[in-house]
């Protein structure tokens, strides 16, 4: 039923995936502290429909918040791989850019855009709320214009993304089935 | 009524449940959201959640057992529903009451859990069998009071059949069957709130505890399915309880003014109450409603 | 035949604050085995700090733990001035209680919410939360920054307070202090939380001191021990506030313990906002770039929101600190003791827990 | 589980749907925006005029957030480097340390903190050039010198008092300590913006680091590079460097880093360079350059030469080497000994100063004087350090009356110890640092002064220290007067001197304010001497008259290519006589430039 | 004569520290050689009432080559801390575990074991605490260059290629005739 038909019908689950981004709970690093207050009374993100999800099947929207232990990494690599076809990832904070306050610590990666396609990038060393709300925006403009095909890219090139995973991971890759399990129908 | 009308009432039953639940659910969000002093999303939120969940491009699925899950469960609800009748007089959404439906309701509300289960032990995911565990454990002691409940009703009336029920409370607000047998009312308000996930009974979901218990693996187009079902059961148990005790409805209007008044007891209480552990629930339901329903049952019996 | 299942209550967990695994082996739902998986937010931050001079350092430090930044700062400025003899004026130590206490409140607030969210009762985080920014709102204004204040500075504080703060920060007090109520009626004194709370994850004081335990779980076993009270630091010796203790030792009674602080801290503040001095807000170092610390060693310690927390520090004469060594509470509380706690427990009561021992993950692990 | 019902908590959260009326607190962010402190740390805007590419911002971040990138349209000049701040914000904490060691204050942040952007790589950019919105709000910014990292006291220099040092002509500042040395050169943060202020280019923050590491011999290696007289470079240097050191910008002139003094510290460490430099002179290579005149630029050059392996003769007039800074600066400020010890230093290398030898047109006289033409066959190259050594006359009437005497001649007796007939009272005219030390010289012979100058003290030429210790050693200062007229009494001495007084009018073609004389405002001041301190010219005389046509002087001043050679083949120049900053740091910057130019021209030859 | 100097009369005449002197006002830090870190540390807890062990840490002295283990303990009633610091070869680091007198102390010198390299005998859980799958030297030493690792495993984003330092910028564009 969900072909990939552009037009009428794929602009109306556009509009439907613009209005319901589900975040995933996962605070991968400090900038998950700028979340809660984003998520609660003060800022209040449910007024775009962000609602939070409890586990990647359920998530469209894979929030790093900061930078990422390579430990982390490997967690949210298989988290990323795990969520469906529609997921977006928002990088917050300069730690996803270039490294950022930790750009010589042997255990942070320095650029994300290597290991999972991202979305749109949110400046701030830990970037407040509002910020945070203007990614959002700015990622619903994204999904809006259909650009938001972050698994597509992942799927197309993924022996790029797994040769700079593997240059972090060494040979205790993540195994095969997390990315290619046969994404029913 | 011709038969095509009666097939435009058949397909309608199910939508009008469907699209009430979803509305009362995003009606709940902003109610639960002024308590919390936010705005909370538009109203029709849950509607585009579950388009959205229908429009995912991907849904996992472990086999035919998991992706029958949530079929089952949607056809269980959809099927008990059509048991209730909606409205009472009048020819429309009048649904196929018969003699025992309050019995075959009852069971039929219990078919969604049980199909769940069988699609979440496919799935493997060891949250979604501790949820389901959870979930059916919780059933044991919510049905408790719920059926002490029943029976009262039942003896009180002398009849099993919802519409019979609803005629006997017919006239005005005194002879509601909720002022009739009030003990028995409460006994069951317990049991409501536990099966519509109320925050002290909302164990099998519990995020913080099983990351989303049953529907842990289930994404895509299954967790829309789950989305519907759970709206259409949760209204389902609304129209199920005011045809029992508040004297059903005559038109829609009526059913969806009866059925928020009761919707709004359910926001209260979960907006305000922690998560009950699982034999803490059994423990309490156990413990107050049951009593509560054995007294209105004495009291039954003597008059 | 009781199967044991392995679940990992793992980094991605909506129950989890911060990100941290703890590895539960369960007989149904009670847990039989525990084991903590921490680095997952590992930055390496001792060996950052033997890379930068002091005056870079101060700004790595305060990132050590997120929900509460200003001890570290704190720590960090006092073990350097004690090494080097720095000499503090008296107004930026007022300033310095100032902060601290203010963000003692915020990180009691964050942590009632995850506290109720643990158990389920979601309007308590919403409020809590919510409050917590009319604290980051002063912090903005007189740090510049909402979380990671980087003010506190070695030799005072980097700004004085801007005009018309103080009357500001008594607004904000007035509104915390009358809010404190309502979240006694809906979470403190709820039936369904007391049930859930009362009797769970026991202490008693014998292994607490055993164990190392400190700050809010220790003084909810009954032993009086604040390190305000018994190594005051900056001008606690000055200030009057009573130091808190309950019996019990259980999840309720570390929750009273610190919704009961909450008031002392808003007294602290009061106290501060009455008897401030002029003068000063801060000496300076005496070079940026390349300052030469004084050969020496120091261990300063401070009361956070969860407890002690200490800086082993020693300094080899050149400008880069030789050792910085951070210790903080959930070093004990969130690798020994909570796996001990765990045995037995329901998977239930795993997130109530580990958020009533005020496990932060980055401190574990730096 | 007990049957007590605990009714409150049931009931008592209840209390929570009071909120359903209200009114929710939520800041609804994209259509209210919530008010940013005034002090907030926002996105970084900086001011490309006020910025002197310092590179302060630059060295404390630890995250190397900063680069410091070129930027078309600004050009290195003194001053400034010509580099401007590029913020990298993959890499910035926010933590506003660039702003606070920012010397002038130009790097702010704003109050804007959102960036959104689907592309990594555009979270590059100079402030101040790109993304001007930003300028609009200012969020955090260093004023007061308590909110600055910088250190902005200087070192307190101790000096002899006023009092007592109008007595004596023992050395009138101290030096520094060790201590107070590394202290001072701790505040300097090694920008290297005081190169381009020095003529001589010295590597000014390499030899600082060296004294801050407390590696003395290694700083006056460094020293030695660049300049053969570190130690009056160290003592009487006109210090163009501390006049464009960054820390001028937040704390004024006299909180400059004390570059002079620590490089004077820096000689003083040792009682002579030969062990600490441990130069091996390259061996003679059979060829001789002459050069005439012992002064800064004559000395640098015979040295550098004879390092190179150049057979180097000086030819100096006076009795004793140095040029100026043995004639014309008095030994209060630039003691003998520190002086030889200079000289036997570049003595040891192999340089041979011949003393009291004049170079004359045509056939020598006596002994001691020898003929330019015979120097310019036996020799190479010839090099002209000749200094200015005609001081310039007033103009006035009266000028040859006796007791009215020029500047030089008097500080020159002083300096080789002869005896000076001077009056009670003097007045001297001039505004320049010789007319500073031809009064503070008086003043030591207990002699009452008065100092005359045209325009107003903020335009005099002289070093504002020199001005300060005058003033405090009891001098008068008459500013904007202009002498008119000297009155001899009968027996044709010096009785008086009339002036008259003059304002500033604003020159309209926006140049120097010009002192236009005011019309009959004369005064008369009872003196016994006046003496003339407004400038010396260069004596060509000892020139054959061809040579002097082909060297065509302009207003008194040998013009010279970028390689230091005059116009005449073979004849290089320097010093007082070709420049026009005519000070000693100049001077050696001529003998380097002389240096590079004789080495060409004779390897090429 | 307050508590501490008390006590550190008594120490030095029991164990015969190396370094026996007070940092600072209430804290007490004495070297002993690596036998009588033991019985120093049970002397402290039992007889002494430091019963609060507050932490273990590693100092790297890469010139003297040795490691410095620190034990720092808290007296609670009396309110003073303790340091006994004992120093142990870099190269063979090898060290008895405490663990038998405080059970957190196992988290400490784990971690020590991961970060620093130093074998603790007798433990009963040496496993990766903070890293995983790390196959460089324990990376707290001192000669393990973080720069140099990062460098080598990660890129850099590029469009920070320019950037001068402005003492050698200057050095060259004024200084035309005297390259140094």
């Amino acid at each position: 039923m969900c072909t990939d038909n552009p037009g009428v019908w794929e602009y109306i689950a556009n509009w439907a995936r613009k209005h319901s981004i589900w975040v995933l709970a996962y605070g991968t690093g400090c900038g998950a502290i700028e979340m809660p207050p984003t998520m609660t009374s003060r800022y209040d993100a449910e007024r775009f429909g962000l609602r939070g999800a409890a586990t990647p099947r359920q998530a469209d929207l894979l929030i790093i918040s900061g930078y990422l232990a390579t430990k982390t990494l490997k967690r949210v690599i298989r988290t990323y791989e795990q969520m469906y076809d529609p997921k977006y990832v928002l990088a917050l904070g300069s730690c996803t850019i270039n490294g950022g306050m930790y750009w010589d610590s042997y255990n942070t990666i320095k650029k994300l855009d290597l290991y999972i396609p991202v979305d749109v990038y949110v400046a701030g060393c830990m970037p407040r709320p509002e910020a945070i709300i203007e990614g959002i925006i700015a990622l619903q403009k994204r999904i809006e214009e259909g650009r938001a095909e972050g698994a597509k890219k992942y799927r197309e090139n993924i022996e790029w993304y797994k040769k700079n995973q593997r240059e972090v991971f060494g040979d205790e890759m993540l195994p095969d089935y997390t990315w290619n399990f046969e994404g029913g129908i | 009524m011709s038969t095509g009308m009666r097939i435009v009432d058949i397909i309608a039953y199910p939508f009008i449940a469907f699209l009430i639940g979803m509305l009362y659910m995003g009606i709940a969000r902003n109610i639960i959201g002024r308590i919390h002093r936010r705005w909370g999303p538009p109203v029709l939120q849950n509607l585009i959640d579950v388009f959205k969940l229908y429009r995912k491009r991907e849904a996992g699925s472990h086999g035919v057992m998991f992706h029958l899950g949530p079929i089952i469960m949607v056809t269980g609800v959809v099927t008990c529903l059509y048991f209730i009748p909606m409205l009472s007089d009048g020819r429309w959404l009048k649904g196929f009451s018969f003699d025992g439906d309050l019995i075959l309701v009852t069971y039929l509300m219990v078919l969604g859990a049980l199909g769940m289960a069988l699609g979440v032990g496919q799935g493997g995911v060891p949250f979604g069998v501790m949820g389901v565990t959870r979930g059916l454990t919780r059933l044991i002691g919510l049905e408790i009071p719920y059926f002490i409940a029943i029976i009262v009703l039942m003896a009180h009336y002398n009849t099993a059949s919802i519409n019979k029920i609803i005629e006997l409370q017919a006239g005005g607000l005194s002879n509601w069957a909720m002022f009739k047998v009030p003990l028995a009312f409460i006994a069951s308000l317990f049991s409501f709130w536990g099966m519509m996930g109320a925050s002290p009974f909302d164990i099998p979901g519990a995020p913080q505890e099983v990351a989303s218990g049953p529907a842990t693996e289930f994404g895509g187009k299954y967790l829309a399915l789950m989305m519907s079902s759970r709206g259409i059961f949760g209204f389902l148990k609304l129209t199920l309880w005011v045809d029992l005790f508040m004297g059903g409805a005559a038109n829609l209007l009526i059913l969806v003014g009866k059925t928020f008044v009761l919707f709004v007891t359910v926001l209260f209480v979960t907006s305000v109450y922690s998560r009950f552990k699982v034999e803490q629930a059994v423990d309490f339901m156990w413990r107050y409603p049951t009593i509560i329903g054995l007294i209105a049952l004495v009291i039954e019996m003597v008059r | 035949m009781s199967k044991v299942v392995k679940i990992f209550h793992g980094p991605q967990h909506p129950g989890i604050t911060g990100n941290m695994s703890v590895e539960l082996d369960l007989i149904g739902e009670t847990i039989v085995k525990a084991r903590t998986h921490v680095g997952y937010l590992h930055r390496a931050f001792e060996k950052l700090v033997e890379r930068r001079t002091a005056m870079q350092a101060f700004t790595i430090v305060c990132r050590i733990c997120v929900p509460e930044p200003d001890p570290n700062e704190e720590n960090f400025a006092r073990a350097i001035e004690e090494i080097t003899g720095l000499e503090v004026p008296e107004r930026a130590k007022w300033i310095r209680v100032l902060v601290l206490e203010l963000s003692r409140l915020a990180a009691y607030h964050l942590w009632m919410g995850g506290q109720a969210g643990s158990t389920g009762l979601y309007t308590v985080p919403q409020w809590s939360v919510g409050y917590r920014d009319y604290i980051l709102d002063l912090f903005e204004e007189l740090t510049g920054g909402r979380v990671y204040h980087m003010y506190i500075i070695p030799g005072g504080v980097r700004r004085d307070l801007p005009d018309g703060f103080l009357d500001r920060v008594s607004d904000v007090m007035d509104l915390i202090e009358s809010k404190l109520p309502e979240f006694d009626r809906l979470f403190f004194d709820n039936a369904v939380f007391k049930k859930r709370a009362i009797g769970t994850a026991v202490i008693d004081p014998e292994t607490a001191i055993e164990r190392g335990v400190v700050g809010p779980p220790l003084r909810a076993c009954g032993i009086a021990s604040d390190v305000r009270r018994d190594d005051p630091y900056e001008i606690y010796d000055k200030l009057d506030f009573d130091v808190i203790t309950e019996k019990g030792g259980d999840v309720y009674a570390r929750a009273l313990v610190r919704r009961r602080e909450m008031e002392q801290s808003i007294k602290i503040i009061r106290q501060i906002i009455k008897y401030i001095p002029d003068g000063p807000y801060r000496t300076k170092i005496p070079y940026p770039m390349n300052w030469k610390l004084k050969a020496g060693e120091t261990y300063v310690k401070t009361e956070s929101a969860r407890g002690e927390f200490g800086y082993y520090m020693v300094t080899d004469g050149s400008e880069y600190i030789r050792r910085m060594n951070v210790r903080g509470p959930a070093y004990v509380h969130g690798v020994s003791l909570l796996e001990d706690m765990l045995e037995g427990a329901q998977l239930a009561d795993v997130a109530m827990i580990m958020n009533s021992l005020g496990t932060c993950p980055p401190e574990i692990e730096r | 589980m007990g049957w007590g019902i605990d009714l409150k908590g049931i009931v008592s959260p209840f209390t929570a749907l009071k909120y359903l009326g209200k009114h929710p607190h939520t800041v609804r962010y994209p259509y209210e925006k919530k008010k940013t402190a005034k002090r907030y740390r926002g996105f970084h805007i900086n001011d490309l005029e006020k910025c002197v590419g310092c590179g302060n911002c630059a060295k404390i971040c630890m995250n190397e957030t900063i680069d410091m990138v070129k930027v078309e349209g600004i050009e290195p000049k003194t001053g400034d480097s010509g580099l401007r701040p590029k913020v990298d914000y993959g890499r910035c904490c926010w933590c506003a340390l660039c702003v606070d060691v920012c010397p002038t204050g130009s790097l702010k942040l704003s109050t804007d903190y959102v960036y959104v952007d689907e592309d990594p790589n555009s979270f590059l950019y100079i402030p101040g050039l790109e993304r001007k919105e930003y300028e609009k709000n200012v969020g955090w910014t260093c004023e007061t010198d308590l909110d600055s990292l910088l250190d902005l006291e200087r070192v307190e220099m101790k000096i002899m008092p006023p009092d007592e040092r109008v007595k004596t002509f023992a050395e009138a500042v101290y030096g520094y300590t060790v201590e107070e040395a590394k202290r001072e050169a701790e505040r300097c943060t090694g920008c290297g913006v005081c190169i381009s202020a020095c003529p001589d280019r010295m590597h000014i923050p390499d030899y600082i680091k060296a004294i801050r590491d407390g590696q003395f011999d290694e700083s006056v290696r460094i020293i030695y590079d660049n300049n053969p007289l570190p130690e009056m470079c160290g003592k009487v240097c006109t210090r163009r460097c501390e006049f464009n050191c960054i820390m001028t910008h937040r704390a004024g002139k006299e909180n400059a880093i004390a570059i002079r003094w620590l490089k004077r510290f820096a000689c003083e460490q040792f009682e002579s360079y030969e062990e600490v430099l441990n130069l091996q002179p390259q061996p003679l290579n059979g060829k001789k350059v002459a050069i005439v005149g012992g002064g800064p630029s004559g000395l640098t050059v015979a040295y550098y030469l004879r390092l190179k392996g150049y057979e180097t003769v000086v030819f100096e007039e006076m009795p004793k080497a140095g040029g100026m800074t043995m004639a014309g600066i008095p030994k209060y400020r630039f003691p003998i000994p520190s002086l030889d010890k200079q000289l036997n230093h570049i003595k040891s290398v192999g340089v041979e100063i011949r003393e009291n030898t004049k170079v004359v047109k045509g056939e020598p006289k006596s002994n001691n004087e020898v003929s330019f033409e015979k120097l310019k066959e036996e020799f190479d190259a010839v090099f002209l350090g000749i200094g200015l050594t005609q001081p310039m006359k007033l103009g006035v009437e009266g000028e040859d009356l006796e007791g009215s005497i020029q500047a030089l001649p008097l500080l020159k007796a002083v300096n080789f110890g002869e005896k000076i007939n001077v009056g009670q009272k003097a007045v001297v005219i001039g505004g320049g640092n010789v007319a500073m030390d031809c009064v503070r010289v008086l003043r030591r012979f207990g002699v009452d002064v008065t100092l005359s100058y045209r325009r107003r003290e903020v335009d005099m030429p002289a070093d504002n220290e020199e001005i300060h210790e005058a003033k405090e050693e009891g001098v008068v200062f008459r500013t904007q007067t202009i002498p008119v007229e000297i009155i001899g009494d009968e027996n044709g001495k010096v009785k008086a001197i009339k002036i008259q007084r003059a304002e500033m009018v604003p020159d309209p073609k926006g140049g120097r304010p010009r002192p236009v004389p005011i019309e009959g405002a004369y005064e008369v001041w009872e003196c016994d001497n006046v003496i003339a301190a407004i400038g010396q010219k260069a004596d060509y005389s000892f020139l054959p008259d061809d040579i002097v046509e082909k060297l065509d002087l302009q207003w008194g001043k040998i013009p010279v290519n970028e390689r230091g050679m005059t116009k005449v083949e073979g004849i290089f120049a320097g010093g007082d006589a070709v420049n026009w900053t005519a000070d000693a740091i100049s001077a050696i910057a001529d003998g380097l430039k002389a240096v590079k130019g004789i080495d060409e021209y004779l390897s090429g030859k | 004569m307050s508590y501490l100097e008390e006590l550190k009369v008594k120490i030095e005449n029991m164990f015969s520290p190396e370094k026996c002197y007070f940092p600072k006002e209430n804290l007490l830090s004495f070297l002993v050689s690596n036998s009588e870190v033991r019985g120093a540390l049970s002397y402290l807890k039992d007889v002494e009432g430091f019963k609060h062990f507050v932490m273990l840490s590693c100092v790297d002295w890469l010139e003297e080559g040795k490691f410095e283990l620190v034990y720092i303990v808290w007296h609670p009633e009396k309110k003073v801390n303790a340091m006994v610091k004992t120093k142990i070869d870099r190269e063979k680091a090898e060290f008895q575990s405490l663990h038998d007198m405080w059970r957190q102390i196992c988290t400490y010198e784990r971690e020590i074991w991961e970060m620093f390299g130093v074998n603790f005998i007798g433990h009963p859980r040496l496993e990766p605490f903070i890293l995983e799958d790390w196959k460089d030297m324990p990376p707290m030493r001192r000669d393990f260059d973080t720069l140099h690792y990062v460098n080598e495993h990660y890129e850099w984003r590029e469009g920070r290629e320019e950037s001068y330092k402005p003492r050698d910028y200057i050095g060259e564009a004024f200084d035309e005739w005297r390259k140094k």
